[in-house]
């Protein structure tokens, strides 16, 4: 973990609710896909948690969605905008466990940190297929850029308004050789129950700190309570104890 | 000793600032970020009998200039501390440590000192009689007179380290609370801990927190700490605590001015996990600023 | 009655915002700055017995998030109250207002009360047995149940019209003193008032409110305040008037769905004299933004 | 009482700590001078009260001493900063109570009201005579501005580094027809008993509101209670009651 200052470089809209954001700053704390910041608002006590979608040297990519307060301020940050960010949170993906042709599911704003793994498992070389799931057709994003990538991508909206009807377990390949998972808890559970191979799912919880010290999202796993902020917020599929 | 220099319950502070009971862990999550022996000391996670995974989640929800926490004692138990953490701990920090203590009976309160008793890296225990996320006890203790002399009692037995104990702030006589504590053999108080509050979701129509309510810190609680500190250093004699809602050199100063010997800083190590450092770095120009010469100079200067 | 309309104690009121006392006076300073027909309703300035000055300066000191008062009570005393304040407030107020009464016996209560149940003006009494800016009275009225209900009892005695209990936060069990209050036939609750705080000029090292201690409020103690208008809702089978740290429309929203049948603004006005105007304005937006359909719908919605 | 937006157009140093700005806006309601506007100030809870130094069309000027958090932060606001000010609070003096030859005593940060009243005792042609009291020479300000509006101007500072070595009371002029003051309360004490005309006193406190709803900032007086903020903050000499 790093405390860094930012600077907002870019800050745009996806759909009407969804941002881009491209911060520049030290990020040599962020080491694995998967991994998240927590950025500091003024007038706001709690920092917000926000996945990496991308790092590239000293550029920092974020994808948003607008749902309180704190990502209601974000929005209007103009460019220029410095921010207080503790770096490098959470474990991250895994690459070793992914092998030669892994399954990337990725669910609105569980998309995001999908574009990163999928551009570290290209770069050595894997064969990824992307399941993007959405509601409906204007709240799609970055299906090119996965594209663009070399990715096999498959979208799918809950209304059929674009890509494939139905939620991304409706659109599972014959085979692949793990999984990796990104999205609202439901969607976890469904790709949990609906793939036959090793996988990895990234988990959500309301957190104090971000960095272990509050015990704030705990949750209970097979081998023991883990802290979701730090030995989380990816969970081998192995590991995961459903609470309900 | 240097200016920052305060002596708690016969113990030597480098300094007052002390990282509160659950908002710095075991301390070596925040060693891999500095050398947390800068610290006075620090109080460690609350600590039971038995193991305890705590509260459902969420545990967690934000207001104005703070945040509630149910977290509900989540810890490995006594056993484990003493096997797992303590050691850790040793490795990053070589000064006497706070053992933060609860329990949901006299006896348990009484068998968790007794074993952390026997650990020299201790060099107080603070009793918490005063957690609100726990039912069937935790705070009940801190609300009744009598229930938290028992429970001092019961601790002084079985140890002769210096105890602390740590008062909750929602009693309508503080006082008298802190006192029965004094008359127990309490070596030093310590408040305020968390004021119960609860936040609703407007979307969902329910609290925020699985539990409903729980334990509301920040810097919106700093006056009713700075009045309880207040009230309760100038109805006992023995040293107390100062925390709730502290983020700056200057709430230091404030609370030792109300009559803290030392202060607790709590819900700010989890916004700026430098905080504590931070503060400690910014003291001697705060004091130069109000004039002051050392800092034990103006505990309870306040009249 | 439109979609804000909610019925307190068998009054109807155009919208659930009202003005707490002590930050409206007696309406007209408002007056002059927009129509405050707009509103609900007011509470007025705590009226006593005799005319009081109150206490000395400073009384005014300013928190994170809020602010501390120690005005004590600063009223002209009943018999003016009758004879000029509300003759100024006809002429600007045309709907029932709520008179916001304090005393320092039980006698005093009702004495007051009794006085003012003339005025057709008055539509509901706020009696405040929380005021904790006087000494020997005020607050200790709200702190013990027997004496929470043998003020209940005698202002019920003196007057028909409705009597709410304005409850102080400063206690342990908030829910047996309401208890005790509906026990005494009160028609109401409205809580919470402010809580005990204290802050201190660090050049000065003294307290910066002449009285030490004053009564904090502001958007800091929201947290406190929805915690136990839930807890006294849920304990109680008569309306709850909710404040405490109310500064938008959607805490107004919070409020209500934790138990409040009405909510009163206090600090917020002091800041923004525009704040409760501003608030009802924003209402209805907010209610569509929450699917609500009436209002009154969401009271003690949170289960 | 009216609330209204004010853009900041000029905010420079006067001296060490103390701070001019020049602001832009609705003035309608600023009908006297010793009147005193309350600024919302981002993250601060309180509005700070400044008094009016002067006032000509859309133009505020007020001069403020850096004393804490609230002033702090005002010193740093550059150009263009907008702000929310409450305007055209309290009384002000009553020039009809002032003669022709009228004596205005402004001690430290107590001096900006003699300008705008001094402005305007000239303008309907009365002679003005000015002390203006300060610690020392590196505090003194507006010497020069008060001289321009035509004024006979004394300064004086307890050190005796510049002007008359004293108080302001040490400087009185043989004959004045009324007294105009505003600065600590020791000063409006010495010159309560030093001066042997009517006066006009402005006083301060703390306040909650400023605007006369929170009774924060009572005093006692011979005719009554009153409110430093409504009724005040300037008292005639007559009715004033020290409490200690």
């Amino acid at each position: 973990m790093k405390q860094v200052l930012f600077s907002v470089k870019e800050n745009t809209p996806l759909t009407d609710n969804v941002y881009k954001m491209i911060l520049t700053g030290d990020c040599s704390d962020i080491t694995a896909s998967g991994q998240f910041v927590n950025i500091k608002i003024d007038g706001l006590f709690l920092r917000r948690p926000i996945s990496v979608c991308d790092r590239e040297g000293d550029t920092l990519t974020i994808i948003y969605k607008v749902v309180g307060k704190g990502t209601e301020i974000m929005s209007k940050m103009p460019e220029g905008t410095v921010l207080d960010v503790l770096t490098g949170l959470g474990n991250g993906y895994n690459l070793e466990l992914c092998g030669e042709n892994p399954l990337l599911l990725g669910g609105g704003v569980g998309v995001p940190p999908m574009y990163m793994l999928a551009k570290e498992l290209r770069n050595i070389g894997k064969k990824v297929t992307v399941i993007l799931g959405f509601n409906t057709k204007s709240e799609v994003f970055y299906e090119d850029e996965f594209k663009s990538l070399g990715c096999d991508v498959t979208v799918t909206t809950v209304d059929g308004s674009y890509g494939k009807k139905g939620f991304v377990t409706d659109a599972l390949p014959e085979s692949y050789s793990h999984f990796c998972c990104c999205g609202p808890e439901p969607m976890l559970k469904a790709v949990y129950k609906s793939t036959n191979t090793s996988g990895q799912l990234s988990f959500e919880e309301r957190m104090g700190c971000g960095f272990g010290a509050c015990m704030g999202c705990s949750c209970k796993t097979i081998t023991g309570y883990k802290r979701i902020c730090k030995e989380g917020p990816v969970m081998k599929k192995e590991e995961i104890l459903w609470e309900d | 000793m240097g200016r920052l220099s305060v002596n708690l319950c016969g113990v030597e502070l480098e300094n007052p600032v002390i990282p509160a009971s659950g908002t710095f862990g075991f301390g070596y999550e925040f060693a891999e970020i500095y050398d947390i022996n800068c610290l006075g000391t620090f109080s460690f996670k609350g600590t039971t009998k038995d193991a305890r995974f705590g509260n459902p989640t969420p545990r967690i929800a934000e207001c104005t200039a703070g945040m509630i926490n149910a977290v509900g004692l989540q810890n490995p138990g006594v056993e484990k501390v003493i096997a797992e953490e303590l050691p850790k701990l040793k490795k990053c920090f070589n000064k006497p440590v706070m053992a933060n203590v609860s329990g949901f009976s006299v006896d348990d309160y009484a068998y968790t000192c007794e074993k952390l008793d026997k650990e020299e890296q201790i060099g107080w225990f603070e009793v918490n009689v005063s957690c609100p996320n726990v039912h069937g006890g935790g705070m009940s203790f801190g609300t009744d007179p009598k229930a938290a002399f028992e429970v001092t009692k019961a601790v002084k037995a079985v140890t002769n380290k210096p105890v602390i104990v740590k008062l909750s702030p929602n009693v309508t006589d503080i006082v008298s609370i802190a006192k029965a504590c004094e008359d127990a053999g309490a070596d030093g108080i310590s408040l305020i801990n968390t004021m119960l509050g609860m936040r609703i979701d407007l979307n969902r129509r329910t609290p925020i927190i699985k539990n409903k309510m729980g334990g509301f810190s920040g810097s919106a609680i700093f006056p009713v700490a700075v009045r309880m500190v207040y009230q309760v250093s100038n109805a006992v004699s023995i040293p107390v605590v100062g925390m709730g809602g502290v983020s700056s050199a200057e709430d230091v100063i404030e609370m030792m001015m109300a009559g803290a010997t030392a202060v607790e800083i709590g819900a700010a190590n989890l916004i700026n996990p430098f905080a504590c450092r931070d503060i400690i770095n910014e003291l001697p120009q705060v004091l130069d600023k109000y004039k002051i010469n050392e800092i034990k100079d103006i505990i309870g200067v306040v009249e």
